[in-house]
């Protein structure tokens, strides 16, 4: 529900993925699709229907051979907090039948395929890509859905789906919380599948609010940066590079600007 | 003696040239509403869009259809609250026009969306905050407006003008007509400036999006405007090609005159402030997001600069500039050059709204994203064409739509 | 009242209103609308997973040789997902997008879900479900007739499994009933594995300690780019919190390349000339481990033996051949990179240079095998933390000596089909890419008569596709042991699928560390889904059915019974804790373990031709073609996202592949934009392949990590086998079908890197 | 769309926006409505009216 | 149909004498009126909720009081929670096989148990009268632990029930008759013995007066 500015986040749920790290190896991709029930087709090569909640996405510098470098991006949903934090996230104020929405105990942006009626507005409104559209019914062909999780609903045809952080293992953390009778969760109870799952550890994640948990202070390390920041789409997700050329990937940038000596207003960030 | 079904004292095409007609336009709406029906069955993958592209062919005629329908509430709003008489001549075609066009956007709008068995949740579950929510709401009302509005001149076909209460109706529903347009001028006002919100507030994508006052009204007012600066142009238009296909002059010059006059100065107006918007965007907005004008265009034979030159100065300063001199009305060919521009004009900024968005990168890594529509895409949208031949023959047939054609055609 | 038609009508039409103004007034339709929505989503064709008790299994993967530990997550009976182990040696926790796939080939299509009979002809994919009884019978009166015809050394059977209780199984099997010829997958070791028994007398495998060393200089290893053990790759980019310095040696950048410090672009086939070049620089600048190579090692210096003959000595070989312009020459690696790496390689703490292309699934070329292990030596780091060491293989599996028949013993007394171990080949103990040409050119009958194929599939992975299926035509018997309908299935005569590792007991022997081997324990997660059954049980079923000696071989009751008794006092720890270890090594026992006549380390240069290493100096690895018609050079690569050997890529996997790799069935060619100007190409154009092997349809795709007048395509495409719903049948190309073996002359093994090319433009 | 469903808030939005649209309905449905009635009652006091004339 | 059909839709034969007086068809016309209203209210409120539900039964009638007098921990002896914090809702058959693995009583239904599905192990196909949907994550954990609310708040007396009710099965949606509750125009109260009804306003308005907050969607979706 869209709740007044003054609301006050108790959870903000992130991450922050260590470019210099990634291999790019997919473990990240394949553990969501086992995870979130991601269905697969005959012909997954293009990649604009492709359902993918975290896409790894290879960057080049351009250079001639051999001074060529690759980067691989990790991209999940970034969870925008949207202009002022205030969960105004570019997919959010567009919905128009609330199918998603900005939960402010958790920061996460929700989507309920059973609400979404397949109008599409919210991918136009994400620049990220984040969001894949159901365009065929999802069929796991000879006894393939006997893998599913019951964790996580399968989609039918004809609706939006994203990251959701994996927030089903948030709702059972919860559920174990409770029947240990305890309130808070620890850091290491709630971690989605992809980060779980990264075999280089590229991939940190807990509360950015949480002085406790290791993504507070990583969110400030001095090559951290976040994708679009200039949009002030406020994203959850942070990235961090040593190399120039990556983090100048990471936004867009007039020939004379350079991404550390920008004097934006979404530069205030944290 | 029956009542003749056709008005008295005009002359029509023989049956069966009528169905001739009839059958071949409906050939066309039947290849539709195949596509139509495949979408419906077999989901949105009968389409070429893709997640990076979920906006296409379909949301483009559905916000241009929607902004040349605004001939109906503009001229309603000239006849029936400024007062302006003349125009009575012209309303009722402005009205079938309207209907047409809001009938079609709703369709295009249910084969569009992935569910569609769910689309009244758009409705029901609404998010005030979502310009599409604020869209449906006011089209589907103002199509409820329309459709009032058409009832009365159904009612007028000889045969249902028989019976004493469907006369009576007809009558008083006229006579309180000016209620109905002015709501319906409200609804089209918030409707219209919301289909600009539409992309205007996609503050994820640098193409569409606008700061501050550029966004709000300024995005709001442009789109009235300019629906209600190209609409009666549509208007003028269809009633021009509808005269050549019925060889008849069907609507007195001077009210197409005036029509076409205040449409003209709606449209200077209009493309003045554009102008100033895009100015504003390609030099303030676009530079504070990391973007230079030329990001947004390419070398693509739809996507270059190009198209911004012809949607402002080709198709909006040329035909308005034509159209609020006398003798440019007055000369039958730039009269009709210049409405045909500037529905032209107006199509393609709804294009741009539309398409563009989804084609430029965001990302420098990003390439172009392309896209061309399915034979099924290009199907449904034809589909309301037919649709709307169709109605206007039936209508033109066996409705008074215009009450000056029996005095411009006495020999008939 | 008369009622007239009108009447009749106007009645009609109030009826119809006052229906429809009722029916708004009722339930019907609002409730009818809702129900239609919530039916929309809940349709029925929309599975619904069942919910229940969440438990875990603690397994390992047995999906490629790194043997990670893996977490399966069932709910009820149904396994959910498979996620790494934490706490296991092998991993870390960590997990391959091959293994987080796994449930997808227990749960797939591709799955052969009894035992069947081909009916059709070859390879036409007409099959007949059969018993179990009859399939044994199949394979073991095929089997009774070589024995009768005195020819039981024409049966051979190739197979994945390289240690471990399966592997033993199978050798015994062969042994008792008579034929030399188990054939294995080749893999780098191959020959890195021999490279160390010249030089340092020790049979064993060769394991370079990652986890400790600081610098690691890799010859083209896919160090990043998967088939290693995930535990090497965890820690290892180099990141602003520290990490290990790696030095990538290869003509493609490749992910291991993109995350190493440096990336020195070598032309490829010349890795072996660049380590001997850096060993020139070690050797002139004194900064290799003196004291090593004084105390421990022979061959370095030129020496005298028998007679007044000088041999030459690694050093002023290295120093005469080797200088670092000529290196640069072939190479095409500037002078101060050589001398930069040699610097910086033998200044670091713990320093280890490794090779093995890719995913290590060629054997390679013993030369360069060799100058990377001569480069270990000078650093000195032989057994030492952070370096190098020959691990003797677990030996926990130990069979009584069987008894033997006659046939058996004639049988045993011939030839290997593919001529390793033999006096060519002594060292060499499978050549598996020779039999295809053997079988070819054999005079008569087919040398191998009976052909048995378990983990393996050998008609996509040897190289030559053609020749390898026209071989196999050649052989009148072929039965399959896959459980998945793969290539080498689907050309077989009878199918005993097997369970896959998700079902069954399997012990599975990792790579060591200094800890050392680990052997971790599949255990069956699932109850098995098919009419399949254990590779070990049918072993000792045909064995049973086979009668005599090899009856009395197979005494035991089961697989499991064998199993247990194998893992003895073991059995309890490995069951419990899933894994366990055997032969850790104690640094720095240098002296006590090498076997060669010298007890030192050989640098055995010129031990006498043929084997004489770096016969072909100078040189780079000789390549198949002519560069006239054949102007450019393709060679394949490995990628983490493709699974390049056995078996075929899971959908999963192939979801992840870049459409710059895969566009709907095509595969597409790396190629430089500079070489792609000059041949007038540009992205996304179809071209057509053609080298002296084959040729197929390509599309291009310009990669400026790809070094100009190099093309580059992956393995693990092409298949033409699997289900059709598995996603991969028919795409993109079999690159193995594209390029041929080439010999080693001192080992036999396949040191094929690429092979000369050609693209014009369909 | 009413007070009663999962989304509704009192705020100053819904209550602006939803007005908007009660409002038009409200216009709609009783100008129809007193459309009809008032063509009803002229039905039944057989008020005349030129054919077309308005 | 061709235009001229239109045109002449009106039968020829009837000349404008033998038109009726307006006065007299205007009864008629508001007598068939009310025909179509009236039958249209009765079809819509009676007959309607009736069609929209397909009964059935449990494969066992099953004596919930009679379980409650032999336990000695309530709900919870058979529908636990396990240590993860998740509901094991229904119970398996290995639940009932500690005590019903031979006919322990006289009732016919246990008989039917016992030989039909203890003796063969199968397990029973239960008709969840409360089950909610696929998208719906329902923490029972919250509920019972957290906020200590009781069975009966959500699901009445079922716990005290000597015999199955019927199941009644929405054929469109596929929903038990339970989750919108008895009334079909959802007025007024569900009856002293009877579960709430369990549509998202449901949970929605007891979230609101309990929590002061609807809670935000992924609270209870997945």
């Amino acid at each position: 529900m869209k709740e007044s500015a003054t609301h006050e986040t108790a959870r903000r749920y992130g991450m922050v993925i260590d470019l210099d790290k990634c291999t790019g190896c997919g473990a990240c991709m394949v553990s969501c699709y086992a995870e979130n029930n991601v269905p697969f087709k005959k012909d997954e090569s293009n990649k604009l229907d492709s359902i993918n909640w975290i896409r790894v996405v290879k960057m080049t510098n351009q250079k001639p051979y051999p001074d060529t470098q690759i980067c691989y991006l990790p991209m999940p949903c970034m969870q925008c907090d949207g202009v002022g934090k205030h969960g105004h996230s570019p997919c959010v104020s567009v919905c128009p039948a609330v199918a998603t929405d900005y939960d402010f105990t958790t920061g996460i942006v929700s989507q309920i395929y059973t609400r979404c009626f397949g109008c599409r507005y919210c991918m136009a409104a994400c620049p990220y890509h984040a969001r894949k559209f159901n365009w065929w019914d999802p069929v796991w062909p000879a006894d393939m859905e006997k893998y599913l999780s019951p964790n996580v609903s399968p989609r039918m045809r004809g609706v939006v789906e994203k990251c959701s952080f994996c927030f089903h293992r948030y709702q059972l953390a919860r559920d174990k919380a409770y029947q240990e009778e305890r309130a808070e969760l620890e850091e290491n109870e709630y971690q989605p599948a992809c980060v779980e799952a990264c075999p280089v550890k590229a991939m940190t994640f807990g509360d950015l609010n949480n002085p406790a948990h290791a993504v507070y202070e990583l969110k400030n390390h001095k090559h951290a940066f976040r994708l679009l920041e200039r949009l002030e789409t406020n994203p959850k997700v942070y990235y961090i590079s040593s190399k120039e050329w990556v983090r100048r990937n990471g936004d867009n940038y007039l020939p004379d600007e350079a991404p550390g000596r920008l004097k934006s207003k979404a530069k205030a960030r944290h | 003696m029956e009542t003749p079904l056709i008005p008295p004292g005009v002359k029509r095409c023989p049956t069966w040239q009528f169905a001739l007609w009839m059958a071949a336009v409906g050939a066309v709406l039947l290849w539709g509403v195949y596509a139509m029906i495949l979408v419906w069955w077999k989901g949105l993958n009968q389409t070429n869009m893709n997640d990076a592209y979920g906006f296409a062919l379909w949301i483009w005629a559905d916000l241009a259809v929607i902004a040349l329908g605004g001939g109906a509430f503009f001229t309603g709003f000239l006849t029936y609250i400024i007062g302006k008489d003349k125009l009575k001549g012209i309303i009722n075609y402005a009205v079938i026009i309207g209907f047409i066009c809001y009938s079609s956007a709703l369709l295009i709008l249910a084969i569009d969306i992935g569910q569609p068995l769910r689309g009244w949740f758009i409705f029901w579950h609404a998010n005030v905050h979502s310009m599409l929510t604020e869209v449906a709401f006011c089209l589907s009302c103002y199509f409820g407006v329309l459709t009032i509005e058409f009832i009365p001149l159904i009612l007028e076909n000889p045969r249902l003008a028989a019976k004493p209460f469907l006369h009576h109706l007809s009558h008083n529903m006229h006579e309180i007509m000016a209620v109905f347009a002015a709501t319906g001028v409200f609804l089209s006002f918030f409707h219209q400036g919301s289909l600009g919100g539409v992309a205007g507030v996609l503050f994820g994508r640098p193409f569409a999006y606008r700061e501050g006052i550029f966004i709000w009204p300024w995005t709001f007012f442009l789109f009235t405007w300019s629906a209600a600066a190209c609409g009666p142009c549509f208007t003028i238009l269809v009633t021009w090609i509808t005269e050549k296909i019925t060889g008849k002059k069907l609507v007195q010059q001077d009210v197409i005159g005036l029509l076409a006059k205040i449409a003209g100065w709606m449209l200077i107006t209009y493309i003045i402030a554009k102008s100033i918007d895009t100015l504003y965007w390609a030099l303030v907005t676009a530079p504070g997001m990391g973007f230079t004008l030329m990001d947004f265009y390419t070398d693509h034979p739809i996507y270059n600069i190009g198209i911004l030159f012809a949607e402002i100065v080709l198709c909006g300063f040329l035909p308005a500039l034509i159209l609020i001199t006398r003798r440019g009305r007055e000369n039958g060919f730039l009269l009709i050059l210049s409405v045909l521009l500037a529905v032209l004009g107006c199509s393609i900024n709804r294009w741009v709204m539309v398409l563009q968005v989804m084609a430029v990168p965001v990302f420098s890594f990003e390439s172009w994203f392309l896209y061309s529509p399915s034979w099924q895409e290009v199907a449904t949208t034809i589909l309301p064409v037919a649709y709307g031949v169709i109605l206007i023959s039936l209508a033109h047939r066996y409705l008074p739509v215009f009450p000056q054609e029996k005095e411009l055609n006495p020999a008939n | 009242m008369k009622i007239d038609r009108r009447k009749f009508l106007a009645g009609f039409s109030a009826c119809v209103g006052g229906g429809a103004v009722g029916s708004m007034l009722s339930p019907l339709p609002w409730k009818v609308m809702d129900d239609v929505a919530i039916w929309t989503q809940n349709w029925p064709w929309t599975p619904v997973p069942q919910d229940g008790r969440y438990s875990y299994v603690q397994s390992v993967c047995a999906l490629c040789p790194g043997g990670c530990g893996i977490s399966v997550r069932k709910v009820k009976s149904r396994a959910v997902k498979i996620e790494g182990l934490k706490d296991h040696p092998a991993g870390n926790g960590g997990l391959c997008p091959l293994g987080l796939s796994g449930l997808q080939y227990l749960y797939g299509p591709a799955r052969v879900k009894s035992p069947l009979k081909r009916v059709g002809k070859r390879g036409e994919g007409k099959w007949q479900p059969i018993s179990w009884d009859a399939a044994i019978s199949e394979v073991s009166q095929k089997l009774n007739e070589l024995r009768a015809r005195n020819k039981p050394h024409s049966l051979a059977w190739i197979s994945g499994e390289n240690k471990g209780i399966l592997a033993g199984l199978i050798d015994r099997f062969l042994k008792v009933y008579g034929s030399p010829n188990v054939l294995r997958d080749s893999t780098a070791h191959d020959a890195i594995d021999q490279a160390a028994y010249h030089t340092q007398g020790q049979r064993g495998t060769v394991f370079w300690d990652i986890e400790n060393a600081d610098f690691i200089l890799s010859f083209g290893a896919g160090l990043m780019d998967g088939g290693w053990p995930l535990a090497r790759m965890n820690g290892f980019p180099k990141s602003a919190d520290g990490g290990k310095t790696l030095i990538q040696v290869e003509a493609r950048l490749s992910d291991t390349a993109a995350k190493a410090d440096l990336w020195v672009a070598a032309n490829p086939g010349t890795e072996g000339v660049l380590a001997l070049g850096i060993a020139h620089v070690m050797i002139r600048e004194l900064i290799y481990n003196i004291d090593f190579i004084n105390r421990q090692a022979s061959g370095f210096e030129d020496g005298v033996m028998g007679g007044d003959q000088v041999l030459q000595g690694f050093k002023s070989m290295v120093l005469e051949k080797y200088k670092p312009e000529k290196v640069s020459g072939i190479t095409g690696v500037p002078v101060d990179a050589i001398f930069d790496i040699a610097r910086r390689f033998a200044k670091s703490d713990k320093a280890v240079a490794v090779c093995g292309r890719g995913h290590g699934r060629v054997a390679g070329c013993m030369d360069e095998a060799l100058a990377v292990h001569y480069l270990n030596a000078l650093k000195g780091n032989i057994h030492q933390p952070g370096g190098v060491f020959v691990v003797a293989d677990p030996d926990y599996v130990r069979f009584p000596e069987p008894g033997m028949d006659k046939i058996a013993e004639y049988g045993l007394g011939q030839t290997r089909v593919d001529g390793a171990q033999s006096e060519k080949f002594p060292n060499s103990r499978y050549l598996l890419h020779r039999l295809p040409e053997i079988i070819n050119t054999a005079d008569g009958d087919s040398p191998v008569q009976a052909l048995l194929v378990s983990g393996a599939n050998p008609l996509y992975t040897i190289p030559d596709g053609k020749s390898v299926k026209k071989s196999f035509d050649k052989i009148p018997f072929i039965a399959s042991f896959s459980p998945f309908m793969d290539e080498t299935a689907v050309y077989s005569d009878v199918i005993l699928p097997d369970h896959t590792y998700l079902e069954c007991y399997r012990d599975i022997v990792s790579q060591g560390s200094m800890d050392g081997i680990v052997v971790s324990l599949a255990k069956p997660v699932v109850r098995p889904l098919y009419n399949t059954s254990h590779l070990g049980d049918v072993i000792i079923q045909i064995a049973k059915a086979l009668g005599g000696y090899i009856e009395t071989a197979f005494a035991w009751k089961s697989y499991e019974s064998l199993l247990e008794e194998t893992f003895a006092d073991n059995w309890e720890t490995i069951t419990s804790s899933g894994y366990i270890r055997m032969n850790p090594q104690i640094p720095g026992t240098v002296a006590t373990s090498f076997n060669t006549p010298s007890k030192k380390f050989e640098f055995n240069i010129n031990a006498g031709a043929p084997e004489a290493p770096f016969s072909s100096a100078f040189e780079k690895i000789a390549m198949e073609g002519d560069a006239q018609n054949y102007p450019l050079t393709l060679i394949p690569y490995d990628s983490i996202r493709l699974a390049g050997n056995y078996p075929a890529n899971p959908p999963f996997m192939t979801k992840i592949i870049d459409d710059t790799v895969l566009k709907k069935t095509h595969g597409c060619i790396e190629i430089n934009p500079a070489t792609a100007k000059q041949l007038r190409l540009s992205e996304g154009d179809a071209v057509k392949l053609s080298t002296p092997r084959g040729e197929a349809d390509v599309q291009i795709h310009l990669y400026e990590g790809v070094m100009p007048g190099v093309i580059a395509l992956p393995r693990g495409l092409g298949h033409t086998a699997y289900s059709e719903e598995w996603g991969l049948y028919g795409k993109g190309v079999n690159v193995n079908d594209l390029m041929g073996p080439i010999e080693d002359p001192v080992s036999g093994f396949n040191m094929a890197w690429g092979i000369r090319a050609k693209l014009t433009k369909i | 769309m009413f007070p009663f469903v999962f989304e509704w808030v009192w705020d100053m939005s819904h209550m602006v926006f939803m007005g908007g649209l009660w409002y038009a309905l409200t216009i709609m449905g009783l100008g129809l409505t007193y459309c009809i009635i008032k063509a009803l009652i002229d039905t039944r006091q057989k008020k005349g009216g030129t054919h077309g004339g308005h | 149909m061709s235009i001229s059909d239109l045109e002449h839709a009106v039968d020829p034969n009837l000349g404008a004498a033998d038109h009726p007086p307006q006065k007299s068809s205007g009864w008629v016309v508001f007598f068939c009126f009310m025909i179509g209203l009236v039958g249209s209210l009765i079809v819509g409120w009676f007959l309607f909720p009736q069609w929209l539900y397909s009964e059935k039964h449990q494969p066992i009638d099953f004596n919930h009081s009679i379980h409650m007098d032999n336990v000695s921990d309530g709900c919870n002896s058979c529908h636990f929670f396990r240590e993860d914090g998740t509901f094991s809702g229904i119970p398996d058959l290995s639940a009932c096989t500690d005590c019903h693995q031979d006919v322990i009583g006289s009732d016919p239904e246990e008989e039917k148990f016992v030989t039909e599905y203890v003796a063969q192990d199968k397990e029973v196909q239960w008709l969840s009268y409360f089950r909610q949907p696929d998208c719906v994550f329902f923490s029972h954990a919250a509920h019972v632990t957290g906020a200590g609310m009781s069975c009966e708040s959500c699901h009445g007396d079922i716990g005290y029930s000597t015999h199955s009710k019927v199941y009644q099965e929405n054929i469109i949606s596929g929903y038990s008759r339970d989750i919108w509750g008895y009334s079909i125009s959802r007025f007024g109260k569900p009856g002293e013995h009877d579960g709430k009804p369990m549509k998202m306003n449901d949970c929605a308005k007891c979230h609101l007066e309990e929590t002061g907050s609807k809670g935000a969607c992924f609270q209870c979706h997945k």
